[in-house]
């Protein structure tokens, strides 16, 4: 799960860690008021779930309060990587003498918290890992210890060497570290984190990245969520049990587990199709799952055709023919579908659904030749 | 031999009295793993497939012998879960629970790790030795006796896989599915290892996906370190980035851990991909008559 | 340092365990008030900070406000151990089924908290160590992981198999090492923990010890501190740089280092001599300190000679021979004083006192039985 | 040979630019210590005693390759100072500082344990081998090269007998003083297994006292396995139960902790307990010439 800035800058807050001031709008009006309140060169910043918004145009920085209604009615509205901007924050726009990188990850070769700081702040941290990956540096923090008083000094003086900086430099890295365990983040940014022309560290913008499978235990964290349309359908099926991802193409894809649903996908590509999404039903095989799973195939306009794919493991195929059938029994489906079963009792599982003369295939390149026939 | 477990693993469940534990353990036993016994806090004293029910780990241990243990627990529950078994004196770990939290197992393995206990998963299928043992939730009836040794981050694209194999004569030594999380027990690079040990194992099988660079450290692994064969397939070649597909671990972060990277970091270190599942039975044959 | 019984479970309660009602009193008038307050069977039990309050008739159960009123005329002003009672408890009298112990100390051995869990509850924990020691299971908790889930749970199990009881019983542990963490404690008892009529488990008695090296961090245990006037005098010392203990003696310590005092009483003692004091003056040769180690001894009417053991280190014995001189220039000491320097410069300084014509001699043994024969 | 310092050690000073830090800094030079590095987090670039200061001991041990590390920091900031002593990279660590938590310590011990890093103390006064490295705040002039090896709980009653075997003509190979806290790193078990290792060390001196059960331990470890001679004393035999003798392990809790305890423990195994501190020399030579 991702939250906007304003929501990361919240938490920042909250932990201790200096921020600029800033104020949430939604709309021109509110942040000619905001402007106009905070009285003093702003930067107006696009709040959507995306990188790369300055590149965008949706950062931009507002002397007077004219400036700032103009930025605000070029950034609201504003499309960004497919994002509509729905919200800006208008943000103090503090003098700066330098830019640092500052995040955390998880490292899963260390298996740890991977804390991460460059002198190179204020660009895209992807840029410098790929033309000056010695800039960026990289510790592995032990998970018994934490973020220990050396630690943090440690990395503190490998940006900075006056020793005022390096102590506000690991006050901070100590508090973003409490911030990542107590809210079980997976990612967190601050870049850049500057120098003010007063000698002071600053974070300057934020992002937050969650740990889907912690949010149970985050409640705090969890109604931050705001999710877009593709987003919601998503968490949708999540509660039916489907783990589904929209995509562009047109052949609808129903499998049993994640990585065989992956390799689905890849199959239809490499015989020169295109998946419409990502669907893995699990590996029940109950007709309720498939009912809920066609449904959401069907509701996208997009899907042509649909491919199913199950693999027979503990659950046998001939018990998913059968979910498979009853399903469609309940259903009006008028579109073409191919089945394709394999593994634990296929034989008696294909016979079942010829039986309803549905069309079934052996292999999965099978299959996927079939779907692309079938709708060019 | 094999790898990891075999006619001597004396297996408990952690949480044999629920739904999962108790079905699966019907199945593991039916296949033939010497399932000693189960544990539930509180129904000590029980029995499920006439496997005695203990209290705790250690009480289960202490009365059976028990050197290895599978978790069927709920995800809020599968870390403390981790860390009673290591404490109680097994040595290897299989966690079947999907959506344990990532910090959860961040604690866990470092607590393993001054164990020294082993732990695969979770969010895994578990792991066989064909015709010995099976610690999981695998179909066993797919797999044969052999010699291919096959690691995986999926569940039904590796029975896909063994299906195959199975089908094309090439039977398996030990089959592991090390499971989709992010942070996880065992990987490719300790199981390549203990392949490359294993004098059962003439060639290997190592499928992958996108999300982390564990491919790219296993390729890097197998020049240096592996002399057998080895095959791979990386499924999410068509994922889209910044979308978990279905597993915790299988994200495109910042344009990295693409399948492309996967597949370009085998194909430097001479390790053949399989553009499609079903060239790998082919592909190991060809690389096990040189 | 030590605290109540009253300050314990105010601790256990605030962070959730459950204890019975009390309330602290100090006159007897009090104990009438709370008594009746109660309108139930009470216990009344004096506040000393020593054990073995029940063999010394210190805790005595009441059905009535008269039985009450009579017990605390008892106890209040009752000297136990050499502790004068000046405060007691009046508690809720619970109707009790059975009697645990579980207690926390430090393990010198594996280096961690170790806790400690018996069936033989009410007891002194000391004597069942001594004849079954076996009843005591003894856990030591590892630091990185603290009182988990299962370890708490495994530790229940050992006392109960009602799995109700093994849940209440697992989350008092979990606070209970929580308490010890966070109020750095070297000591933490709960004796009894008992089961109630009502299946309820509930602390009737507790004990806890702290670290003194880790109150500089625990402000709110610090104030907690009701020194008696021994103990007084030992913290008056300790803010002098003096590590002081009062004995029963007549030979009056001075020893520069922890070890070498307890090495000194201990050759007193063993020429038939009696140490009147343990007193570690540390490493330093200031006269100040001299000075004010020598007002501690003369304030001690017990002490009829003083000993003076130094052994010349970094800090030589010269220095600290004129700081002596230049010490006792400044009092008057009208007891007779035996010196012994060894080590670094040893000679200079011997000379430097005999100038001054104080005894010197040159032996540990020699020294104290100077001592012992210039008060018989 | 010696144990755990020797002409080999390249020693580094955390809290160099403290008061006790400097003056000790040039006492352990004087004795010929090569001190190769200091810490002091700000004060980088400088130097004391001509010894380079760095910010942090990962510095320190990159730029003048330390293997032990001396702490002079305030107790609050003790545990810091061993971690990242640890982290930083040294193999043993010797920590002066008194009054650290007991829980600090104990987390320590945990971290130590994990990195395979040796600690002495803290609250002691270090550690010598006579004529080839002093690390810590011991008068160096009473020590003299030879075959004695010494543990003590304690600093000057350790000097008083030094000073006696010195004069009595019994060298030491190294003197450990081990620290008067409850929970210290090296202990008497550790110290016994190196000398008894040790080709130089002929004989063994082991200075005790009250709290804690040590000494016990040890007399059971001698008895199993160190065939040197042995001599001990127990300093605290007046001593008063429930009252910390100076030192924050020196307690008799609850009636155990003893001096006659810790005596009985050691003549049970034949080793023999001196009464007063000016009999060592005696029974040492008495031993040795068996």
């Amino acid at each position: 799960m991702k939250i906007h800035e304003y929501q990361a800058r919240q938490l920042f807050r909250e932990y201790g860690i200096p921020v600029t001031d800033g104020i949430l709008c939604h709309t021109v009006s509110d942040v000619e008021k905001a402007a106009r309140e905070m009285n003093r060169m702003v930067v107006v910043k696009a709040q959507v779930l995306t990188g790369g918004r300055g590149k965008a145009g949706g950062v931009k920085l507002a002397k007077t309060v004219n400036d700032a209604v103009s930025a605000a009615k070029q950034i609201l509205g504003m499309d960004i990587k497919g994002y509509t901007v729905e919200k800006v924050l208008v943000a103090d726009a503090v003098e700066i003498q330098k830019e640092y990188y500052v995040g955390m990850t998880i490292d899963r070769n260390t298996k740890s918290v991977l804390f991460m700081a460059s002198s190179e702040g204020g660009v895209e941290i992807e840029e410098v890992a790929k033309t000056n990956p010695e800039a960026i540096h990289k510790i592995p923090i032990d998970p018994d210890l934490g973020m220990s008083d050396f630690m943090a000094r440690k990395i503190a003086f490998k940006l900075f060497s006056d020793i005022n900086l390096v102590k506000q430099a690991a006050d901070i890295f100590k508090k973003l570290y409490k911030i990542c365990i107590n809210t079980d983040a997976s990612l967190v940014e601050i870049n850049p984190l500057v120098i003010t022309n007063e000698n002071k560290l600053m974070a300057i913008d934020g992002k937050m990245n969650f740990d889907d499978n912690a949010l149970y235990r985050q409640p705090e964290i969890a109604v931050m969520n705001e999710p877009d349309e593709d987003e919601k359908k998503e968490l949708k099926a999540k509660e039916s049990g489907l783990s589904y991802i929209r995509l562009d193409g047109n052949i609808g894809c129903m499998v049993n587990g994640a990585g065989l649903a992956m390799a689905t996908m890849d199959v239809i590509k490499h015989f020169g199709g295109s998946p419409a999404n990502f669907l893995d039903i699990g590996g029940s095989s109950s007709p309720k799952k498939v009912i809920a799973a066609m449904n959401l195939l069907l509701s996208d306009k997009n899907v042509k055709v649909i491919m199913i794919n199950i693999f027979g493991g503990i659950t046998r195929c001939d018990d998913v023919a059968r979910g498979l059938i009853t399903a469609l029994d309940e259903m009006k489906v008028d579109i073409p579908i191919v089945i394709r079963l394999s593994g634990t009792n296929a034989e008696e599982g294909l016979r079942i659904i010829k039986e309803k003369n549905l069309p079934t295939v052996k292999s999965l390149s099978d299959a996927a030749q079939y779907a692309i026939k079938a709708i060019s | 031999m094999s790898i990891l477990i075999n006619k001597n693993t004396k297996l408990i469940v952690q949480g044999i009295t629920g739904r999962d534990g108790g079905f699966h353990t019907g199945k593991m036993i039916a296949y033939g793993t010497n399932v000693v016994g189960g544990v539930s806090p509180g129904k000590g004293g029980q029995t499920v497939h006439d496997v005695p029910v203990f209290n705790t780990v250690e009480d289960a241990v202490r009365s059976t012998g028990a050197n290895t243990s599978i978790i069927f627990v709920p995800a809020p529950l599968a870390a403390d879960a981790i860390l009673e078994a290591a404490e109680g004196g097994v040595k290897l770990v299989v966690c079947i629970s999907e959506g344990v939290p990532t910090l959860d197992m961040i604690k866990v393995n470092s607590y393993l790790k001054k164990k020294d206990v082993k732990l695969i998963g979770a969010n895994c299928p578990g792991l066989i030795t064909p015709g010995e043992s099976m610690v999981g939730i695998l179909p066993g009836n797919i797999f044969s006796k052999g010699n291919i040794g096959l690691m995986s981050r999926s569940g039904t694209l590796t029975y896909l896989m063994v299906n195959q194999l199975t089908e094309a004569g090439l039977g398996q030594s030990t089959c592991v599915g090390i499971g989709g999380d992010p942070v996880a027990g065992l990987y490719y690079q300790e199981l390549l290892e203990m392949f490359e040990n294993d004098p059962e194992t003439e060639a290997i099988v190592l499928i992958g996906e996108i999300g982390g660079d564990a491919e790219e450290r296993a390729a890097q692994y197998i020049k240096e370190h592996v002399t057998k064969p080895v095959v791979a397939f990386i499924a999410g070649q068509t994922a889209p980035p910044g979308k978990r597909m279905g597993h915790a671990g299988a994200i495109i972060s910042s344009g990295s851990g693409t399948a492309t990277e996967k597949i370009a970091a085998f194909e430097a270190v001479g390790v053949p991909v399989a553009k499609l599942p079903a060239e790998i039975p082919q592909l190991l044959k060809k690389l096990m008559k040189k």
